[in-house]
C-alpha cells in the first residue's frame, strides 16, 4: 500500500495544477516537462520556472523528442541543482538516467521524479507533419483501454517495462478508464509524500491494479514475441547482418540520441578504428573490393558489446535512424539476452551494480571450453 | 576558348557500360590498383562506395547510382588519411563529392598523389528516405528523370545546384551536349591525360557543345538559385524564423557526421564546452520563464556555420540525415554562397586555393571595419 | 586457397603471460604435437582482451578465437580472469543472438604446467575449426 | 622517423634450424617494410651471440630490434640487457617465438616455416609501433609500521629495526605481549614462555630504532608502497595524531576466541567451573588450578572444537594446547584425572604425535565424542555427549575447560578499511595468493602475520615474522630507488568521462577518481599493467603501455594474414 494523492479532474490537468502548486508555493524551482513549441503540435523537453508556462506543458504527450535520460543526464552532471526541480518522465527514460548515474553522469540530488505508466510513444517524425496531433484522442482512447495502437515506436509496442521505477510518484495512466475524470498519484518515496504536505486534498491509501497492468504486460508480450521472430528470421548471421546494416551510413545517431552511449569519443570513431593503406592492401588481398569507409558491422556488434547490457529499449535509435534501419528491435533482442544471463533489468535498482564492473566466482563455467 | 582537353568517346552500349569497361581496361593496363565507385549493397536498398580490386565486381558498380548515401569524399578519405600507400588508386564520384574531397586534401584529410579523380555530369540525386519507400522503382524514376535534365525529384540542393557539371578532379565525364551514344572524356590535369593516352584516347576533339550546354544550365540553375535563396530567407531567416526552424533538432548530430567537411574527431559542440551545471541553466530559464532543454541547438548549427560553411559543397547530405527534416542543407548552401563569395572562393574548386580562413590579403574587407578607425 | 591442400585454418589465441603462454611453452619443451593452425598473442592477463578484439578478427575473416588465462583463482592478477569470463559469455551470447558462428570462440583455462591440456585444446580446436570451414566473413565486401 | 629494423633469427643449436628452413624465412622477411636487416646466428644468447647483436645494432643504427628465437619467458630479459648496453632502449625489442610454440611442436619444417614467418611478421608489425619507455625511479623510506604488539609483530620489528630502518610498533592496549603473556610454558618443549617474551619485550623496550606506541591505533594510512603516510592517535590523548612516514605496512593484529556463550549448551557463564581456554591459562599462570570453592578439581574435561562447526573451520591450535593443558593439569595436581572430548583430534607435525602420545595413558583419556551437553549434577558437572558408535555417554568432572575457535580480531574489518587490504568469508585478513604469495596482500607493501592472517601456533607465527621481514629488508634498501612497473595503464584526460568502470575492476586501488576534473587517473605506481581496465573501458580512453590497441591489433593482423 502506498500513500495516494486523488484529484477529481483529468489525469493531465491535475498533474499540471500539482505541478503549478509546486512552482508557486516555491515546493520546486522549477519543473521539467514536455512542452508544446509550436501550433503544429511540436513538443520538446523544456524547463520550465515560471508558472505561467506551464500552460503549454504536456507531461504526459506521446512523443520522445529526445530520450529525457540523457537530458537529466546533461542537466545535472556538471553540478545538480541547489533547490529541487520536478521531473516528469516516461518509465524507460528514468530507466536509462539510472543506467547513467550509475555511470556517475548524472545524479538524483534534488529531483522529484514524476513518472507514469506508459502508453508508449509515436516516431518522432509523425511529428513534423501533425499525425501525432490528429491522432491524440485516438490514442489516449487506445491507452484507457490499454490497447496496443499499431503506429507507435515498435519499442514501445513491445514493452513490458512499462511501469516506472526509482520514482518518487507515479502517476496511474495506463488502463484507466476514467483517465478524464479522475488523477491519481501513487507517493512511492518520503520525498514524494513531503513535498504534497501541505497540499489540501484528499489521501487515501491504495495500490495500482496489478491484474490490469498484468493483461496489458501480457499482450505487449505477445507483440514482442511476433517482432523478436522478425528480426531473429533477418539476423542470420553475417549475410544476414549485411542485409540489414548494409545501408547503414555510419552517422552513428543512434549512439549520440541512446541514452546509455556516453563517451566523450565513440571508440569506433577513435584513432583505432581507422584504417591505414596497409590495412587495406591486407583487406583486399582477402576480398575482391571492401566498402569504404569500412566498420558498419564492426560498429554495431561492438556498440553491442558495450551497451547491450544496459540497452532500455527505448527505440530513440530507430527514431534518428536515416535509413530505416530497425536499430532498436535488434538491440532489444540482443540487450534482453545479455541482460537475462546476468537476470539484470537496467534501471531498475541504483543499488545494483553493473553485471561489468562485477563478478561471481562460480558462474558461467559452461562457456570454458 | 577551351582550357579543358578533351575526345568525344563513342558509346553504343551506353555511357555507363562504357565507362565500365574503360575502368576494367585500366585496372587490366595497370593503371589503377582499385577503384574507389559506389556498388548497389546485397540488399538492394541502398548503393554504397567500395574500393574494387577485383574488376568482376565493377559489372555490379553503379557510376551514377540514384542516390548518394554517404558523400564520396568521405570514401575516399577513409581510405587515404593516414597516408596514400602503395596502391594506384581511381575514384568514380560526383562533382560536389569531388569538390568535397579537393577541401578535404586541404585539410590534410585526402592524400591524391596515388588518387586519379573521375567525375561526371550530375543530375542530382534522390533524397535516400523517398529512394527508401521503393527502391526499383526509383532507380526508374531517376534514370528517367536524369535523361530529361528533370530535377523536380531530386535532393532541393540539387535541383538549385549551379555547379553539377564543375570539373575538379583529373577527369571528367561530360554527357551535356553530347550526341547519341557517345559522351566526351575530358582531362583536367596531366593524371588525366595519362589515363587517356594509356587508353589510348586522344584528346584532341572540340568539346565546345559541352560547355556552351553546361554554361546555360550553371547559369539557368544560379538564378534558380538566388531566387531560392532569397525565399528560403524570408522563411528562416531572423532569430526567431532560426530558432524556429532549429528549435525541432533533437541534437543527434547526424548532420554533421555525415558531413563531407566536418572533419574534427569530437566536435566542438559535443564536448564539455558546451555543458554547464544545472542552476546555469536555471538561470537562464528563468530570465524567460521556459526554456527548451535541449539548448543550444542553434548555437549548434550556427557555430557549424562559422566551421565548415567556407567549405560547405551543398551536397545536401546533411539534410537527407536530418530524422527531423529540416533544411538544413537549403539553408547552409544559403550561407556557404555568402561566405565564400567574400573571398570569392569557391570550396573544392581548384585544389591550389588556399581556404580563405588559412590566409588573408592586406587589403581586404575594409567595409566590415568601423568607419571611423 | 587451392583445392588439393587441405584446409588449415587460422586461430588467434591470446595468452595470459603467468598461465597459459607458460602451458604453451611447456607444450614445446615437452615436444608435444599440435597443429600450426594456433597463433599466439601473449598478452599480461586475460582480461586485456578486449572484445573488440575479438569481433575485428572476426570479421577480418579469422577461423577461430582462443581467449586463455589461468584457472579461476589462480590469476596473477587475482581476480582478472573473472572479469575476461564474463566479458566472453557476453560476447558469446551476442555472437549467438546475431546469428553469428559462437563456435568460432573458445575460452579456456590453461595452467603453467598444463602442457598437455594446451595441445589437447589447440588439436581439438583446430578439429573443430576445420569442421566449420572458412570463416565466410572473409570474402564479404559490405562490412 | 624513418624506421631501421633488425631482425635476427636463432638457429638455436639443432633446436630452431632443424625444424625450420631458416633460410626460407629470411627471404621471405626482408621483403617487409622498414626492415633494413634480416640475419641468422647460430646462438644469440650465448656470449659471442650478445656480443654480435650489441655490435650489430650499433653498426646497422637499428631503431627496432626483432629476435626470433625461444621463448620470451627465456631469455626477453637477456635480450633487452643486451639492447640497453647498445644504447637502444629495450622496449623498442619484439622477441618472436619460433621455438616453445613453432619448432618444437610442429611435425611438418614447412608448415612450421610458414609458421615462423608469421610470427616474425607480427613481432615486426608490433614492434614498429612500440615506442621506448623509461624505467621509473621512486624514492623509498625503508621505514615499517608494525600494528600489534603480540608475539608477531614483536618478533617482526626485532628482525627488522636497525640504524637504517626505524620500525614503528602500533599496539592498542597499554602493554605489549598479546595474548601469549598469559601462558606459563609454550606447547611441546613446555619450556617458560614467560622469560621469552619478557627478553623480547625488554630488548624491543631498549632498541632505539623501535618507536613504540601503546594504547594508541592507526587512523589513517594513505600512500603506496615505499610511501606510506601514517597518522597514529592515542587512547584518549587530546593531542593531534602522531604522524610518520615509512615504506612497508606489517599487519599483526591477532586474533580472538569464538564465545562459548553462544552455544548455550556448554552453559559457559552459568554454570562454576566451566572456563574457556584462555580463563584457564590465565589460572594456571597464576599458580593454582583450583574450583571455585577454592578446591583442586579431581577430575576435569578438556571440550575440543568449541564453535567449529559454527565457524565452519578448524582452528589447528586447538588440540595442541588441550594436551598442554593435560600436562599442566597432571603436573600441578598429579591424581587429577583429565579426558578430552574431541570430535577430529589435529595434531600435525614431525614432533607433536609423540608428545600426545606421552601424555596419553596416566590419568589422561581421549574421547572422541560429539552434541556434549553439560549441566549441574549436585556440585560436580555432569557431560552428556554421543560418543564415537553415536550411542548416548555420560561423564562427571569437577571443571571444564572449553577450547573454542579462534576469531579475527575485533577490529579486524576495522584496520582493513583504514589500511585499505580485503578479508576473506572468516575474516581473516586475506593473502594475495595461498601460494604464490602467502603473506603478502594486495596492496604492495602490506604484509599480514601471525593469527590476524589465519589461526597458528606460536612457531609458525614467528615463522611469518622472518618471512616479512624478510620480504621487507630486500624490497626496500635503505639508500635505494625501487622500481615500479614500467608497463602501466594511462588514462587519456581529454577522452575519460568518469564512469569509474576502470575504478571498479581494478584489483590493486591503482585508478582514483579526480574529483574536480570528474576523471580516473591511474597512479603508476601502484599499476600492475595487468589490462583489466583497458579493456574495460567502453570509450577507449584507457590505454597500457606496451600492449596499446595499436601494437596488438597490428601483431594479429599480420599474424593472420
Amino acid at each position: 500500500m502506498t500513500k495516494v494523492l486523488i484529484m477529481n479532474k483529468n489525469t493531465e490537468q491535475g498533474v499540471l495544477e500539482f505541478l503549478k502548486f509546486l512552482l508557486e508555493n516555491k515546493k520546486v524551482k522549477g519543473v521539467f516537462s514536455l512542452k508544446k513549441i509550436d501550433k503544429k503540435g511540436a513538443v520538446a523537453y523544456s524547463l520550465i520556472t515560471n508558472p505561467k508556462d506551464l500552460e503549454d506543458a504536456v507531461p504526459f504527450y506521446p512523443l520522445m523528442p529526445v530520450n529525457a535520460g540523457n537530458l537529466l543526464s546533461r542537466f545535472t552532471l556538471n553540478g545538480p541543482p541547489k533547490e529541487p526541480i520536478a521531473a516528469v518522465v516516461k518509465p524507460c527514460e528514468l530507466r536509462g538516467f539510472i543506467e547513467l548515474i550509475k555511470r556517475e553522469q548524472g545524479s538524483l540530488e534534488n529531483l522529484l521524479i514524476i513518472s507514469s505508466t506508459c502508453g508508449g510513444v509515436y516516431p518522432t517524425k509523425l511529428e513534423i507533419d501533425g499525425t501525432v496531433e490528429k491522432n491524440l484522442s485516438k490514442y489516449w482512447d487506445a491507452v484507457k483501454k490499454g490497447q496496443i495502437l499499431n503506429d507507435i515506436r515498435p519499442a514501445c509496442k513491445s514493452c513490458e517495462e512499462f511501469t516506472p521505477y526509482v520514482t518518487d510518484i507515479t502517476v496511474d495512466i495506463l488502463g484507466k478508464n476514467d483517465l478524464d475524470k479522475q488523477c491519481i498519484m501513487f507517493l512511492n518515496t518520503k520525498k514524494g509524500e513531503e513535498i504534497v504536505k501541505s497540499i489540501k486534498a484528499d489521501f487515501s491509501d491504495n495500490k495500482i491494479d496489478g491484474s490490469k497492468l498484468d493483461n496489458i504486460r501480457e499482450k505487449r508480450g505477445i507483440e514482442k514475441k511476433k517482432l523478436f521472430e522478425e528480426i531473429e528470421k533477418k539476423m542470420n548471421g553475417i549475410d544476414g547482418l549485411i542485409q540489414i546494416f548494409g545501408k547503414c551510413i555510419s552517422c552513428h545517431g543512434c549512439s549520440k540520441v541512446c541514452p546509455i552511449c556516453y563517451c566523450i569519443l565513440c571508440e569506433f570513431e577513435s584513432s583505432d578504428s581507422e584504417y591505414g593503406p596497409s590495412n587495406y592492401e591486407t583487406e583486399l588481398r582477402k576480398r575482391p573490393g571492401l566498402r569504404v569507409p569500412p566498420g558498419t558491422l564492426y560498429y554495431h556488434l561492438g556498440r553491442l558489446t558495450h551497451m547491450g547490457i544496459s540497452c532500455v529499449a527505448c527505440g530513440a535509435c530507430d527514431d534518428v535512424c536515416p535509413v530505416d534501419i530497425p536499430v532498436s528491435m535488434i538491440f532489444k533482442k540482443v540487450g534482453e539476452s545479455v541482460q537475462k544471463m546476468f537476470d539484470y533489468i537496467p534501471g531498475k535498482n541504483i543499488e545494483e551494480e553493473i553485471p561489468l564492473i562485477t563478478y561471481k566466482k562460480d558462474e558461467f563455467t559452461e562457456f570454458e571450453g | 576558348m577551351s582550357k579543358f582537353k578533351g575526345a568525344v568517346i563513342t558509346a553504343k552500349s551506353g555511357t555507363e557500360k562504357t565507362i565500365i569497361d574503360m575502368l576494367e581496361k585500366t585496372i587490366d593496363k595497370g593503371v589503377f590498383d582499385a577503384i574507389i565507385i559506389p556498388m548497389r549493397v546485397p540488399a538492394g536498398d541502398s548503393f554504397a562506395y567500395v574500393l574494387i580490386k577485383d574488376k568482376s565486381l565493377l559489372n555490379d558498380a553503379s557510376v551514377l547510382p540514384p542516390t548518394m548515401f554517404v558523400q564520396g569524399a568521405k570514401a575516399v578519405s577513409s581510405v587515404t588519411r593516414l597516408g596514400k600507400g602503395k596502391t594506384k588508386i581511381a575514384a568514380v564520384m560526383r562533382p560536389c563529392e569531388v569538390r568535397a574531397t579537393i577541401e578535404l586534401a586541404k585539410l590534410g584529410q585526402v592524400d591524391l598523389e596515388n588518387m586519379t579523380i573521375i567525375s561526371m555530369d550530375c543530375p542530382g540525386v534522390l533524397p535516400s528516405s523517398d529512394f527508401l519507400k521503393d527502391p526499383e522503382k526509383n532507380i526508374k524514376l531517376f534514370n528517367e528523370a536524369a535523361k530529361k535534365l528533370d530535377d523536380t525529384i531530386m535532393r532541393p540542393v540539387c535541383q538549385i545546384c549551379n555547379k553539377s557539371s564543375m570539373v575538379s578532379g583529373d577527369i571528367h565525364i561530360g554527357t551535356l551536349g553530347a550526341k547519341k551514344d557517345a559522351f566526351f572524356f575530358i582531362s583536367n590535369s596531366e593524371k588525366g591525360e595519362k589515363v587517356a593516352n594509356k587508353l589510348g584516347i586522344n584528346l584532341k576533339d572540340n568539346i565546345d557543345s559541352w560547355q556552351t550546354k553546361v554554361k546555360t544550365i550553371s547559369e539557368e540553375k544560379h538564378e534558380k538559385r538566388k531566387k531560392a535563396h532569397k525565399e528560403l530567407k524570408t522563411k528562416v531567416g531572423g532569430i526567431d524564423n532560426l530558432v524556429e526552424t532549429f528549435s525541432h533538432c533533437i541534437n543527434c548530430h547526424n548532420c554533421m557526421r555525415v558531413c563531407p567537411v566536418c572533419i574534427c574527431r569530437l566536435c566542438y559542440f559535443d564536448s564539455d564546452k558546451v555543458k554547464h551545471p544545472a542552476d546555469d541553466y536555471l538561470e537562464r530559464t528563468e530570465s524567460k520563464g521556459s526554456m527548451r532543454f535541449l539548448p543550444d541547438t542553434t548555437l549548434f548549427q550556427m557555430g557549424r556555420m562559422m566551421h565548415m560553411s567556407i567549405s560547405c559543397v551543398s551536397c545536401g547530405a546533411c539534410e537527407d540525415a536530418c530524422s527531423m527534416s529540416i533544411p538544413v542543407a537549403q539553408i547552409f548552401s544559403m550561407i556557404a554562397d555568402e561566405t565564400q563569395a567574400l573571398f570569392d572562393y569557391v570550396s573544392g574548386r581548384r585544389l591550389d586555393e588556399s581556404i580563405p580562413i588559412v590566409a588573408y590579403k592586406e587589403e581586404e574587407l575594409h567595409e566590415v571595419e568601423d568607419a571611423n578607425d | 586457397m587451392k583445392k588439393d591442400e587441405e584446409f588449415m585454418p587460422k586461430i588467434l589465441a591470446f595468452l595470459c603471460n603467468w598461465c597459459s603462454y607458460a602451458g604453451a611453452d611447456l607444450a614445446g619443451t615437452s615436444r608435444l604435437k599440435y597443429p600450426p593452425s594456433i597463433l599466439p598473442i601473449r598478452v599480461m592477463c586475460s582480461s586485456r582482451v578486449d572484445p573488440i578484439f575479438v569481433i575485428r578478427a572476426y570479421l577480418s575473416g579469422i577461423d577461430g578465437v582462443i581467449v586463455a588465462g589461468c584457472h579461476p583463482g589462480d590469476c596473477h592478477y587475482q581476480e582478472g580472469n573473472y572479469y575476461t569470463r564474463r566479458r566472453f559469455a557476453m560476447l558469446k551470447k551476442v555472437f549467438e543472438e546475431t546469428g553469428l558462428e559462437k563456435d568460432r570462440l573458445l575460452l579456456s583455462w590453461v595452467s603453467a604446467s598444463e602442457g598437455q591440456k594446451y595441445a589437447k585444446v589447440a588439436t581439438e580446436f583446430t578439429g573443430k575449426i576445420k569442421g566449420l570451414g572458412e570463416n565466410s566473413t572473409k570474402n564479404k565486401v559490405f562490412l | 622517423m624513418e624506421r631501421k629494423i633488425g631482425v635476427y633469427v636463432c638457429e638455436c643449436g639443432p633446436n630452431i634450424a632443424e625444424k625450420i628452413d631458416i633460410d626460407k624465412v629470411i627471404e621471405e622477411i626482408s621483403s617487409n617494410n622498414d626492415v633494413a636487416v634480416v640475419e641468422k646466428y647460430k646462438l644469440l644468447c650465448s656470449s659471442d651471440g650478445k656480443k654480435f647483436l650489441e655490435e650489430e645494432i650499433k653498426k646497422q643504427g637499428l631503431t627496432h630490434l626483432v629476435i626470433a628465437a625461444c621463448s620470451p619467458k627465456e631469455h626477453e630479459k637477456t635480450f633487452m640487457e643486451v639492447s640497453e648496453n647498445a644504447g637502444l632502449n629495450p622496449y623498442l625489442f619484439q622477441l618472436a617465438n619460433i621455438r616453445e610454440q613453432c619448432a618444437w611442436i610442429t611435425e611438418d619444417k614447412d608448415e612450421a616455416t610458414k609458421k615462423a614467418i608469421r610470427l616474425i611478421r607480427a613481432a615486426i608489425g608490433r614492434v614498429r609501433y612500440h615506442s621506448s619507455l623509461e624505467k621509473k625511479e621512486i624514492e623509498s623510506n625503508p621505514d615499517v609500521l608494525v600494528i600489534g604488539g603480540g608475539i608477531a609483530g614483536i618478533e617482526a620489528s626485532l628482525q627488522l629495526a636497525s640504524p637504517e630502518r626505524k620500525v614503528y610498533l602500533v599496539e592498542k592496549t597499554p602493554e605489549l605481549g598479546g595474548l601469549v603473556t598469559n601462558f606459563e610454558k609454550n606447547f611441546l618443549s613446555m619450556k617458560s614462555l614467560s622469560e621469552i617474551i619478557n627478553s623480547k619485550i625488554e630488548e624491543i623496550n631498549t632498541n632505539e630504532n623501535i618507536k613504540v606506541f601503546t594504547s594508541s591505533e592507526v587512523e589513517e594510512t594513505v600512500g603506496f608502497f615505499g610511501n606510506f603516510e601514517i597518522k597514529v592517535k592515542q587512547a584518549n590523548s587530546e593531542e593531534d595524531p602522531i604522524q610518520f612516514n615509512v615504506g612497508s605496512i606489517v599487519v599483526a593484529i591477532g586474533s580472538t576466541l569464538f564465545d562459548p556463550k553462544k552455544i548455550p549448551e556448554y552453559g559457559c557463564g552459568k554454570l562454576d567451573n566451566v572456563i574457556t581456554s584462555l580463563e584457564f591459562e590465565k589460572m594456571n599462570k597464576s599458580g593454582k588450578i583450583s574450583l571455585k570453592n577454592g578446591k583442586p578439581p579431581k577430575s576435569v574435561a578438556i571440550i575440543h572444537c568449541v564453535g567449529r562447526d559454527e565457524k565452519g573451520y578448524c582452528s589447528e591450535i586447538c588440540c595442541m594446547y588441550s594436551i598442554k593443558f593435560a600436562r599442566y593439569l597432571t603436573d600441578k595436581i598429579p591424581s587429577v584425572k583429565v579426558s578430552n572430548l574431541y570430535s577430529d583430534l589435529c595434531i600435525p607435525g614431525k614432533t607433536n604425535q609423540k608428545f600426545y602420545e606421552q601424555t596419553i595413558g596416566k590419568n589422561v583419556n581421549f574421547i572422541r565424542s560429539s552434541d556434549a551437553e553439560i549441566i549441574k549434577s549436585k556440585d560436580q558437572l555432569s557431560i552428556k555427549y554421543n560418543d564415537e558408535n553415536g550411542s548416548k555417554s555420560n561423564l562427571i568432572v569437577d571443571m571444564v575447560v572449553l577450547a573454542p575457535a579462534v576469531e579475527p580480531a575485533v577490529d579486524a574489518s576495522k584496520i582493513a578499511e583504514i589500511i585499505g587490504i580485503s578479508q576473506g568469508d572468516e575474516g581473516f585478513f586475506e593473502e594475495e595468493h595461498e601460494k604464490i604469495n602467502p603473506i603478502s596482500t594486495s596492496t604492495e607493501g602490506i604484509y599480514i602475520i601471525g593469527c590476524a592472517q589465519s589461526p597458528k601456533n606460536i612457531s609458525e607465527t614467528l615463522i611469518q615474522s622472518e618471512a616479512a621481514a624478510g620480504k621487507i629488508l630486500s624490497s626496500l634498501i635503505p639508500g635505494r630507488k625501487i622500481e615500479p612497473e614500467v608497463k602501466t595503464s594511462q588514462i587519456s584526460e581529454a577522452l575519460c568521462i568518469g564512469c569509474k568502470t576502470c575504478l571498479y575492476v581494478c584489483s590493486y586501488g591503482a585508478i582514483t577518481f579526480d574529483e574536480s576534473k570528474k576523471i580516473s587517473v591511474v597512479n603508476e605506481v601502484i599499476c600492475r599493467g595487468c589490462g583489466n581496465c583497458v579493456a574495460a573501458c567502453p570509450s577507449g580512453a584507457a590505454s597500457i603501455k606496451h600492449f596499446k590497441f595499436k601494437q596488438l591489433y597490428q601483431e594479429i593482423r599480420e599474424a593472420v594474414k
